[in-house]
């Protein structure tokens, strides 16, 4: 089939078989959800059937390793989608897993709940498939959207609201910075292909300078926005504090992996070109990110908060690899962000595991956990020393590669500003450790134990931080051929 | 519900003393104009425009400056509108359409009942914020910026493109059709975002009673 | 025959002037209705550029019409969460919603 | 050698065995007897017989030139991580040369001794297993730091004892002061670190390899900048200055003096804080190719060594004065590094190791007998602690330089390089040093052991120590006393080293060292610390009347040495007031300019353009908003007014 313009269209709808899949399954989740007792189907259905569609969409998405077709003009399926699926499913199985029993007894609307957690996972697939502007764009809010909604559902806790208030009202602004940009890069580019706008600005647009720098501009604090880069970060701490738990680790995880998957579709393709015009910009916001996000997390009191402006500051460390963005630099930052990703969730799952038993949040209430609980003592410890970047941990190395790769490029300043950066960042993470391992516990001093599946979830993150720390050749090497098909 | 929409009295007054104000605005500039058509200043589409630039500009002044809730969300109508106009200028007609369709007959009646629902007739007036001069000075500077870049730009071609109906559907339910798709989902997340907050005071209400799961379903 | 910038002109004012609201304004529903003016800003530009520009490809009237869709969807989606909010804290004022900070 | 068992190219077992035991006690302590505190001690048994095999075949690629004396061979290796093509490469590689083979005997036969002695020290604390594990840990860490062929490698294992003594010194966290140290340990070091971490990144920039061998013949055939290789190599030396405990990173070395004795002895005596010595020490044939980096290492252990003794001079706790003493000792090799000496330094931190382990065991054994550490509660105790008083002397004397024992051949040694390779004043400087060194260790041992008991009650409840603690002080006195014979050919030889240390450990242009005891030379040094032994009697025998008299003569000296120069006070205001400084005119600027500026006085401006007045609760989505706005609009701005 052609399209109006006589290209070829290629209908093939196999390649979209994880999103639809998963579509499906939210479909039946809801389904399930709101005919619970007609079905005589307990709670615990729900998150199974949320798995298996998950599962299938993981396997439908490894269909397609090593293929390059593309569906309708509109969604690319490369190695670098593949990785992005994969890794997105991942993120959604293991905090599905981690934290349903949190879900079960913290959040409203367990059906909408589900539906949305898949469906954000469509949206964050499709970002990085993407290619072209519109579907982009679309995708980038089907997973905003979810996510404004999922902020709002944590049962009985008025900053719920009130966080989604803010996540939704500034992200309606920042999708109309980002709409703006993209409408004046449509009115540079010619086009809405990703490949149409890379070959127009490769022809040169010096007559349509000011308005291409207007767009890169509004373009970078859209998405300065979704990755929470400073100025644009002011969200992420309320946003994380208010939402449910397992949504704040959803939106550490996929959110940022999502939007780093479309900074790069888009730095490393259509935006490729005028590099020099944005190339300053990236690095001014990738400083200012590295430095306030760890600043402001020294006096932060609440675990979630101090997370979230660690999470700023290592947002900080990756915007450098856009800055100097080749294929090296491009696989460091996917290794990094995979490493990331697994560091975090293993925090994340040993906090909702905490929380789960004590209701509190607050850093001081990590006070001797080391007694009561060391496994999860460890688990946290672990994720947060591979944060600050302990060897043999998935932080140190992950990030040593990604500094490496930015030193080549020809950023040391960059690098060594980001050293210094993540020094102060391990003064807050040890006031965390310090709490679990160097105080005497409050109150109830006896041992407790985790439920199966928060064993399963971090012990599986556990593994995953020391693995990719000490033998992260087989993640690499993924990285590496994920990246390939954006520069060739 | 129903008592909490406005008066039909206080629509009558306002839709007078509006209706009066935009009059007194628009016929001299639509007088000006018309001089400026007979003149051959300008073309007839020319002449379109710059009244629904009027509108529009003026509909957006009062959406963000007026104090009366109920007023700025009329001169949203109206700014709406001028917008439907400039895309009928642009040889668009669907998109018009939907722009009326959807903005007028859904966005702001949505937009009105939720001033409804949040109070607005008891105190319709409202306060801006303090960092209005702050505000005000970003508006003008980055509206500067804007009209620097797109006025400094040769944009080149001068000619328009006019799009017929059916190659406008056949492109989108066929060369588009993933975002069609995506936008389907999309609003069923809208929907159930909108139903899950907006109802949730009645779950909550149940929740007191510790029988969520059979409540939500 | 009207030059493509008259309507990027619009488009700017218009942008810039939503803008103004969010930050000016202090309720959430006549935050909501700026960011309406800016993305009509938005669909102007998009149409503009498809019609004057892209010829027959015209994908950015493909945008604009999604533009205005994702827009309704949003105020719908934002409503619900403003009225929460009014039912939790009886205001519809933004900077009620205060409680997280720092 | 007729032994091919184990050769230079196994030493990667080294490490494995007490990472195995680290592994095997702390996760299964608690099922083995004793809480598997045997499994350690017999794993370093097994280390250091293992650590005589390599020797024992090292000694013999040696004799049969096998390579030259200080090129080593890069034993084993393997690619660990070998990523994109080759663009990052890390290797595990093992490299043994002479000055390894100075770290490996020391390290693993200190480690030993210390786990014996730790069995009668430890004995009933909570954690015990713990401690094994954990020291475990730490000696494996500390083996792979010097068994590394790469800078990677190293800095992991770096990193790694980092991390041990972290939890070591912290290991009584009930007591909140060892809390604080163990972070001021972690922190100061890991500030080096971030150096040394970019120190290594910038020889990779321009080499390509982490490689050691391969970044000193790059250096040498001029590959770097000067200016680059001197910025490059500072950094490399801010992370051995931060491990080591040189000015100004020497704050927490004596703060580390809250974890448990023979962890002192082991970590912040023997062993992890010489790391900085070896790394410059590995890196020295770099920094002859940059004097002005290598003056820099002259200058701060110079400092360091000056400052340090002098502080161990008033300080009244016994591990403190030791640990005050430890970074005087360093600063001793990193001036002897300075001129280029890597003989006289390894020498020297050859038989520092065992004297100043044997001093802080013996200590421990005090503290132990008394559950006193301050100097002011102790006396007279070497009638009912013979043993330990009299070890404790002879490391002492080996300390102080008084000929015959391990420290004065060493120190000798140094006093003797800087006097012909360096500048006059380091050697008048650190000939001072060693007087206040002779000085303040006859203070120690005079107020601990001799004169009259202070404390009735600690003294009564004194007794000599375990067999199994007393063990190992008799044999690391031994050792203080023996040693540093082996700088003679004829010991030497007799050992299978042809001239000592001397023709073991040399740069190859500067040629091998050939030992001559210099008569007159020596003699000045031993007069010098025979001086300082007498003015430490002369000031502190029997009831140290003079000493006290001298404290009023200059109570604002003596404030300043106390307060160790104020430094530590001054680094707290630093952090207190740049660090969190910064993060709170951040979170000031969060509440006063976003909050109270947005509203307040942009209230005020509104107030004075004549809008009507408004108070309003801070509203924050607003301000939120002007953030973006203003991001947005500096970038357009900035974007488009460059163009």
């Amino acid at each position: 089939m052609t399209d109006l313009l006589g290209n070829d269209l290629n209908l093939q709808y196999e390649l979209l078989g994880p999103e639809i899949a998963l579509v499906i399954t939210a479909a039946l989740v809801l389904f399930a959800d709101a005919f619970r007792r007609e079905l005589k189907i307990g709670q615990s259905a729900i998150p199974a059937i949320s798995i298996l569609g998950l599962v299938v969409a993981l396997l439908l998405s490894l269909l397609w390793i090593d293929e390059n077709k593309d569906f309708a003009r509109l969604v690319t399926i490369d190695n670098f989608t593949t990785f992005f699926r994969v890794l997105f499913i991942a993120v959604t199985v293991v905090v599905i897993i981690g934290s349903h029993e949190y879900i079960e007894r913290r959040v409203s609307h367990l059906g909408e709940f589900y539906s949305l957690l898949l469906l954000s996972t469509v949206g964050a697939m499709l970002m990085a498939g993407a290619r072209d502007l519109l579907t982009a764009y679309l995708a980038i809010e089907v997973m905003s959207f979810s996510l404004y909604i999922l902020v709002s559902l944590a049962k009985s806790d008025t900053r719920s609201g009130e966080a989604s208030l803010k996540y939704v009202l500034l992200g309606g602004v920042a999708s109309a910075m980002l709409l703006y940009g993209l409408s004046f890069l449509y009115g540079v580019g010619g086009s809405t292909q990703y490949t149409e706008i890379a070959a127009a600005l490769s022809d040169g647009t010096s007559t349509l300078e000011l308005p291409l720098l207007l767009g890169l501009a509004l373009i970078i604090a859209g998405l300065g926005f979704k990755a929470s880069a400073v100025p644009f970060h002011m969200w992420t701490p309320d946003a994380y504090e208010g939402a449910p738990i397992p949504i704040t680790a959803y939106l550490s995880a996929t959110s940022k992996a999502a939007t780093f998957a479309l900074l790069l579709r888009w730095f490393a393709g259509p935006l490729l070109p005028a590099i020099d015009s944005w190339q300053w910009m990236i690095s001014v916001l990738a400083v200012l990110t590295m430095v306030i996000g760890n600043l402001v997390a020294l006096q932060q009191s609440n675990i979630k908060r101090l997370l979230a402006y660690s999470s700023i500051g290592q947002v900080g460390f990756m915007l450098m690899a856009i800055v100097t963005i080749s294929d090296q630099t491009g696989s460091a930052l996917l290794l990094h962000l995979s490493g990331y990703i697994i560091t975090n969730l293993a925090v994340f799952m040993g906090v909702i595991a905490f929380y789960n038993r004590t209701g509190r949040e607050e850093i001081v209430a990590f006070r001797g956990l080391a007694q009561t609980n060391p496994y999860l003592a460890l688990v946290i410890t672990a994720g947060l020393f591979s944060l600050a970047g302990m060897p043999l941990l998935a932080g140190f190395l992950t990030k040593f590669i990604l500094f490496q790769s930015v030193v080549s490029g020809g950023y040391t300043w960059l690098v060594v500003t980001a050293l210094l950066a993540s020094t102060v960042s391990l003064y807050y993470y040890l006031q965390v450790i310090r709490q679990m391992y160097m105080y005497q516990p409050e109150g109830d001093a006896s041992r407790w134990r985790l439920s199966p599946t928060g064993y399963l979830a971090t012990g599986a993150m556990l593994v995953g931080v020391v693995w990719v720390g000490v033998y992260a050749a087989p993640f690499y090497t993924a990285a590496d051929r994920a990246i390939a098909p954006l520069f060739t | 519900m129903i008592d909490r929409l406005p008066l039909p009295a206080q629509f009558d007054r306002l839709i007078i003393v509006g209706g009066v104000a935009v009059g007194l605005v628009m016929t001299p500039i639509l007088f000006v104009l018309l001089a400026l058509l007979i003149g051959d200043q300008i073309t007839a589409a020319e002449l379109v425009f710059w009244l629904a630039f009027t509108v529009i500009v003026a509909g957006a002044s009062g959406t963000v400056l007026l104090n009366n809730i109920v007023h700025a969300a009329l001169s949203l109508i109206a700014t709406l509108l001028g917008v439907a106009a400039v895309y009928l200028l642009l040889a668009t007609e669907f998109i018009a359409l939907v722009q009326i369709l959807v903005y007028g007959g859904g966005v702001v009646i949505l937009l009105i009942f939720g001033l409804m629902m949040t109070n607005a007739q008891d105190d319709p007036v409202v306060t801006d914020g303090s960092q209005k001069p702050f505000a005000a000075i970003v508006g003008v500077l980055l509206a500067g910026v804007f009209l620097a870049a797109v006025i400094d730009a040769e944009w080149g071609s001068e000619t328009m493109t006019v799009v017929p109906f059916r190659d406008f559907g056949a492109r989108l339910f066929r060369d588009f059709i993933v975002p069609v798709i995506i936008v389907g989902v999309l609003l069923d997340i809208a929907l159930s975002g909108a139903i899950v907050n907006a109802r949730a005071s009645r779950i909550e209400d149940v929740d007191a009673d510790e029988t969520t799961s059979e409540a939500s379903s | 025959m009207i030059p493509i910038e008259n309507f990027l002109i619009l488009s700017s004012l218009l942008f810039a002037m939503g803008l103004y609201g969010v930050l000016a304004r202090r309720s959430a529903i006549l935050i909501l209705m700026s960011i309406e003016l800016m993305l009509a800003a938005v669909s102007i530009n998009f149409i503009a550029f498809a019609t004057y520009l892209d010829g027959e490809a015209f994908s950015g009237l493909v945008f604009a019409l999604f533009v205005i869709t994702v827009a309704a969807a949003e105020v719908g989606l934002a409503l619900g969460i403003v009225l929460r909010l009014f039912r939790e804290r009886r205001t519809a004022y933004v900077d009620a919603a205060d409680s997280l900070k720092w | 050698m007729g032994i091919d068992l184990v050769g230079m190219e196994d030493v990667w077992i080294l490490p494995a065995i007490p990472f195995a035991v680290f592994i095997l006690v702390s996760f299964f302590g608690r099922l083995i007897p004793r809480n598997g505190d045997f499994i350690a001690v017999l794993g370093m048994a097994l280390v250091v017989l293992l650590v005589g095999l390599v020797l024992v075949d090292f000694q013999g690629a040696f004799h049969d030139e096998v390579f030259a004396p200080i090129a080593g061979a890069n034993t084993y290796s393997f690619d660990w991580i070998d990523i994109g093509d080759g663009f990052f490469v890390i290797e595990f590689s093992t490299y043994v040369d002479a000055v390894t083979m100075v770290m490996l005997p020391v390290v693993s036969f200190v480690s030993l001794m210390v786990l014996v002695y730790s069995i009668g020290y430890m004995k009933g604390e909570a954690r015990y297993g713990w401690y094994f594990a954990a020291l475990s840990f730490f000696v494996a860490a500390m083996l792979l730091l010097v068994i590394s062929g790469n800078l990677l490698q190293l800095y992991l294992a770096w990193e790694g004892v980092g991390l041990a003594s972290y939890l070591l010194i912290g290991f009584y966290w009930e007591r909140q002061s060892a809390a604080e140290a163990a972070k001021k340990a972690f922190i100061t070091t890991r500030i080096g670190d971030v150096g040394l971490l970019i120190g290594i990144i910038l020889l990779w920039r321009v080499t390509g390899t982490f490689d050691i061998q391969e970044i000193i013949h790059a250096a040498e055939e001029g590959v770097f900048g000067q200016t680059y290789l001197t910025v490059a190599m500072l950094f490399l030396f801010a992370g051995a200055a931060g491990k080591s405990a040189q000015f100004p990173f020497h704050v927490w070395l004596p703060d580390a003096m809250e974890g448990p004795t023979p962890v002192s002895a082991l970590i912040h005596a023997a062993t992890m804080v010489v790391a900085g010595v070896y790394l410059v020490a590995r890196m020295l044939p770099v920094y002859d190719e940059v004097l002005i980096a290598r003056d820099v290492v002259l200058y701060v252990g110079l400092i360091t060594a000056l400052m340090a003794a002098t502080m161990g001079l008033v300080a009244t706790d016994i591990k403190r004065v030791l640990a005050f003493s430890t970074v005087s000792q360093l600063g001793f090799m990193f001036a002897a590094l300075g001129v280029g000496a890597l003989t006289a330094a390894m020498f020297h931190l050859f038989t520092h190791a065992f004297f100043k382990s044997l001093l802080f065991l013996g200590s421990g054994s005090v503290i132990h007998a008394t559950e006193q550490q301050e100097v002011g509660e102790l006396g007279g105790l070497r009638k009912k602690m013979p043993i330990t008083a009299l070890t404790f002397t002879i490391g002492s004397l080996a300390l102080a330089g008084i000929p015959v024992f391990a420290g004065f051949w060493s120190k000798d040694e140094i006093l003797h390089d800087l006097q012909h390779y360096g500048p006059f004043a380091a050697y008048v400087i650190l000939a001072v040093t060693a007087a206040l060194t002779a000085i303040y260790t006859t203070r120690l041992v005079l107020l601990t052991f001799f004169g009259k008991p202070k404390n009735e009650q600690a003294y009564e409840h004194a007794h000599e120590s375990p067999p199994i603690m007393t063990g190992p002080l008799v044999i690391l006195a031994v050792l203080a006393l023996v040693v540093g014979f082996i700088t003679y050919q004829g010991v030497g030889e007799s050992l299978g080293f042809v001239g000592g240390i001397g023709e073991l450990v040399y740069l190859p242009h500067h040629g091998p060292h050939v030992f001559k005891l210099d008569i007159a030379f020596a003699a000045v040094a031993t007069a010098t610390a025979v001086v300082g032994v007498a003015i430490g009697i002369m000031y502190w025998w029997g009831d140290a009347r003079r000493a006290i008299a001298a404290q009023s003569w200059a109570p604002e000296l003596h404030q300043l040495l106390v307060r160790r120069y104020y430094l530590d006070e001054l680094y707290q205001g630093v952090i207190n007031h740049v660090v969190l400084g910064a993060a709170a005119v951040v979170a000031w600027f969060d509440k006063r300019v976003v909050n109270e500026t947005g509203v307040d006085g942009s209230t005020q401006f509104v107030g004075f353009l004549g809008y009507r007045f408004k108070f309003l609760q801070t509203g924050r989505i607003p301000h939120y908003v002007l953030g973006m706005a203003l991001g947005v609009a500096a970038l357009a701005v900035v974007a488009i007014g460059t163009t």
